[in-house]
């Protein structure tokens, strides 16, 4: 039974990595789970110089879910270097740094910087994070601002580029391919989806922030949606979250049409969720005969 | 070591109205300590994150955790309706608590406002029992004031058992009229540190308070959390000098704290 | 203690009215309630002849609601005007008749076929259903689409018009502002959220029209955002919708800025949802001491 | 009157693998007829949807009713795990059940499949009660042809109190091997008139035979429903005419049946 997968040339074991920001750089989640057993470990966001993020309250929690407005909060990318990179030298998974600022300048300053990082396998570029205020958000927004980042980071990166795209577009397609067609390795989807909570007591927001992003099993409908949608316009593999705490909600976005899959928010309901989707994942494979994990690989009818 | 795992409710009741009292047997209690919480899961599927509650007592010999705490929304409501016997799974044990050896031949004032109350008590026993292995001049001198809304004093009997008890109430039915402060006031009593739970502006007082007598104060935060386990970075609290993870001063509550020293954090 | 409200003239005795095609015209649900309790009746969706809608499997069940790819099954406007206005006539509440199409046109029939009932105090366009093929989507999608069908249908309609917004968007400030200026009376917000859902076993989609409109509990924060969002961008008053099950629920749209609220898919889990969610606001103005639910709306800080 | 009430259990136990036989006392019972479903809520907050459940006996003198369903999917996973006593929210009574008046005088055959078969068993009853009122001439027969997996023939002992009960079996364990049209071939039955409940493709299959025969066929139908009470539009069925509600020849399943006349409906 082979559950190794490729991206962008990038071997991976199994097809489950986590979602940006809901794990740390794993530190946090080594003794839950055996990093070692993950396709990839990807990394909550680094910028350039340390980012503060928003006051609290930065979460909240939702009808099947949760709303966050961190803010990407980050040490910059010399701490992470020093620190989070050495902490993953020891460890047999794919690294992949999530990378965010606040202009192109920013994106390509800590791209370079990784240039030369031998732990890092690959990059995903967050155009999409809802929650902090300067535009990053807009490169995920609009295609032309999408295609203009993406060449430029494509121009600096020597790992391969995946796009994370948000969903708080009226059309993910030409997301996609714009994406693609400006020269992305692949893509990630979704981001989470802008959402509000109100306090009916006290009649303010639930978060310091106003909106944050809505993550948790709520929002899977949306996000299998818009992965078939990008599935079915762009030829770049895809790696699909929102909403994943299972093998059956993993299995979901690969009929389809993802590569590779993220745990993300399900982390923090149970930190044993990624071990049990690669499991679980086998399970299903054993019990429907599949041979290969590609065999299921957009094969929804 | 940290986990997720399923914990059986050896007895729940009620202290006070939208106050329980649970016992719960569980592993994960062996490596339970003073200012320590676990989160605990509703199983309401419409609620899915875990909910910090501190610890009250730890009883590592049956495997117990005693943990205190007020009906505040869905998931504690939920977890008031279960009995002896129901499962309930639970995540721990988290957060860093108060540190026992910083507190060895002093007079520490114990503080616990409303639902802050419960994790003075496992201080208090904690102390108390440290005191049992060490010498006359080594010993910590446990003074505990508590302020309650009223006069349900839950856990006073308890803590009496291991130092005196001042208590203030919101109404003035018991003890001193007004909060904890009140009561330090009326009752004149001094310190040489002091220990505190409790709601936030109880917290400022008491950090302005310490810093008035050039005490130290170790006070343990509240904040909305996800994970837990210091992954997610909702829980922050700022803090004076850069720490050592976020290089950007924001300390993160469920894993730098609960307990912080009153002088590093800006609250 | 006052529940009155007015939108575009048109008085309410409460705020709360149901999601098209939730509550049919009322009909199936007069045995569960009072309809005479009601803010306003809002009909399914009536077309200028029948549509026979999408095939089955037409609903689904995800987290915390469901997905419905009706197709807005309705037997057109004579009909309706016949038997379901005819029911309703009995009735002390306002009637928002709900009309759809596939062209500018077929709106437009809908609409002067209902400018002399004297039973339609209000009518709702949708212009926003994520499951019929025709481009009616389209139309709540592109700005420039949705001020030219605003301003026909405002040229040939006697009732005020409604115009019902997709979630389904980048920005929905923009659809929020060009219906205003094209002069829509009120808007209502959220249309279901296009999701999709995967049978793994049979690796087949949930619907048959692979797609779906996504409602329930779990869509609730996008809704609350959006319609604060659009609050903040217009004068007009808004309905809000959107996983409203509880009076907890439509007052977070209220204090965001919704004038009325209305009660979707709710009302399939818990037939007496609309009766509940008045009662629970009268219950929290009397219990906050509010005297005019006026000062609730938009009242969040 | 259709109603949302919470039902009480009065018993569950499992009859076969994955079937599951449930007693709940509800006021609505007394409004029950053969081949009406009601709708029954999980607790679990993820699955918020009824799930429509066929009546397999009701008796209106003890307020009870008997349901005998599948574990399907997470809702019926999870009524499967009640006990008696537990509480259960059920909508009902929902839909066209079967028209014994139809019935009289003719020799009925009564055909169910799998978890088709629990509605024949009140359909049977009734039949049988009905024909103690009538004259003899008046008097149905009532045969009863049930498919089942295997040797597992849940409910074969209760509706032998009502008819003579002909078995088919997927894996031949017990009578006919083969489905219910098999054991018909093979026991050469004849009938004046068909009322079924099962599978579609058992569905077709008596559709084309009653239409051969020329005889009505009464099929009971299922379709994936949100609200079971006419209102979402989500159960239809294309029927041959168009019919009264929706004009465009879609009948609601959950209201306009889901007993159809097997020639009315397109399946």
């Amino acid at each position: 039974m082979k559950t190794e997968i490729e991206i962008a040339g990038v071997k991976w074991k199994n097809p489950v990595t986590v979602g940006s920001g809901t794990f740390g750089s794993g530190m946090e989640y080594d003794e839950f789970v055996d990093l070692n057993k993950l396709g990839a470990v990807t990394s909550k966001g680094v910028a350039n110089i340390p980012w503060p993020g928003n006051p609290t309250p930065r979460v909240t929690e939702v009808y099947g879910g949760m709303l966050n407005a961190i803010g990407l909060q980050n040490p910059g990318i010399d701490v992470f270097c020093e620190r989070d990179l050495k902490f993953l030298e020891g460890y047999d998974t794919n690294v992949i740094v999530n990378v965010c600022g606040k202009s192109i300048q920013d994106y390509v300053d800590v791209v370079e910087r990784l240039s030369d990082e031998k732990r890092v396998d690959m990059l995903e570029i967050n155009v999409s994070c809802p929650n902090v205020k300067e535009g990053a958000i807009a490169f995920g927004q609009k295609a032309e601002a999408l295609t203009e980042i993406t060449k430029e980071i494509k121009k600096h990166a020597k790992q391969p580029i995946i796009m994370k795209l948000s969903p708080n577009v009226t059309d993910i397609t030409e997301m996609a391919k714009a994406a693609e067609a400006a020269g992305a390795d692949a893509l990630s989807l979704i981001n989470t989806i802008t959402g509000m909570k109100i306090d009916i007591n006290k009649k303010t927001f639930a978060l310091a922030n106003k909106t944050g992003g809505m993550s948790g099993p709520a929002i899977k409908p949306v996000a299998v949606r818009m992965v078939y949608q990008a599935a079915q316009a762009v030829k770049i593999p895809i790696i699909g979250m929102g909403g994943i705490a299972t093998a059956e909600d993993a299995l979901e976005f690969i009929l389809a049409g993802a590569t590779a899959v993220s745990v993300g928010a399900a982390n923090f309901i149970n930190p044993y969720a990624t071990i049990e989707v690669i499991e679980g994942i086998e399970d299903y494979m054993r019990r429907n005969k599949v041979d290969d994990i590609k065999d299921l690989i957009g094969a929804v009818k | 070591m940290k986990k997720k795992t399923t914990a059986k409710i050896l007895s729940q009741k009620s202290l006070a109205p939208g106050i329980y009292d649970m016992w719960l047997e569980c592993d994960i209690a062996k490596d339970a300590s003073a200012g320590q919480f676990i989160g605990v899961y509703p199983n309401d599927k419409s609620t899915l994150l875990p909910r910090p509650i501190s610890i009250c007592e730890a009883d590592a010999s049956k495997s117990a955790l005693r943990l205190v705490y007020r009906v505040a929304g869905k998931g504690t409501a939920e977890f008031s309706q279960y009995k002896e016997g129901d499962g309930l799974d639970v995540l721990g044990v988290l957060g860093n608590g108060y540190d026992l050896s910083l507190l060895k031949g002093k007079r520490v004032m114990l503080m616990g406002g409303g639902i802050g109350i419960p994790p003075m008590l496992e201080l208090a026993k904690e102390l108390f029992c440290q005191n049992e292995q060490l010498s006359i001049n080594e010993k910590s001198e446990i003074i505990i004031v508590v302020g309650y809304r009223d006069d349900k004093t839950f856990l006073k009997e308890d803590l009496e058992k291991y130092g005196k008890v001042y208590i203030a109430s919101e109404d003035g039915s018991v003890g001193t009229k007004g909060n904890v402060m009140n009561a330090v006031e009326a009752e004149e009593i001094e310190a040489d540190v002091i220990c505190a739970c409790g709601p936030m502006p109880m917290l400022r007082a008491i950090k302005k308070f310490a810093s008035e007598k050039n005490i130290p104060a170790y006070i343990s935060l509240e904040e909305h959390m996800a994970c837990g386990v210091g992954a997610c970075l909702g829980c922050v609290v700022k803090t004076k000098e850069v720490d050592h993870h976020s290089h950007v001063n924001n300390a993160r509550i469920c894993t730098d704290g609960p307990v912080f020293l009153a002088e590093d954090v800006e609250i």
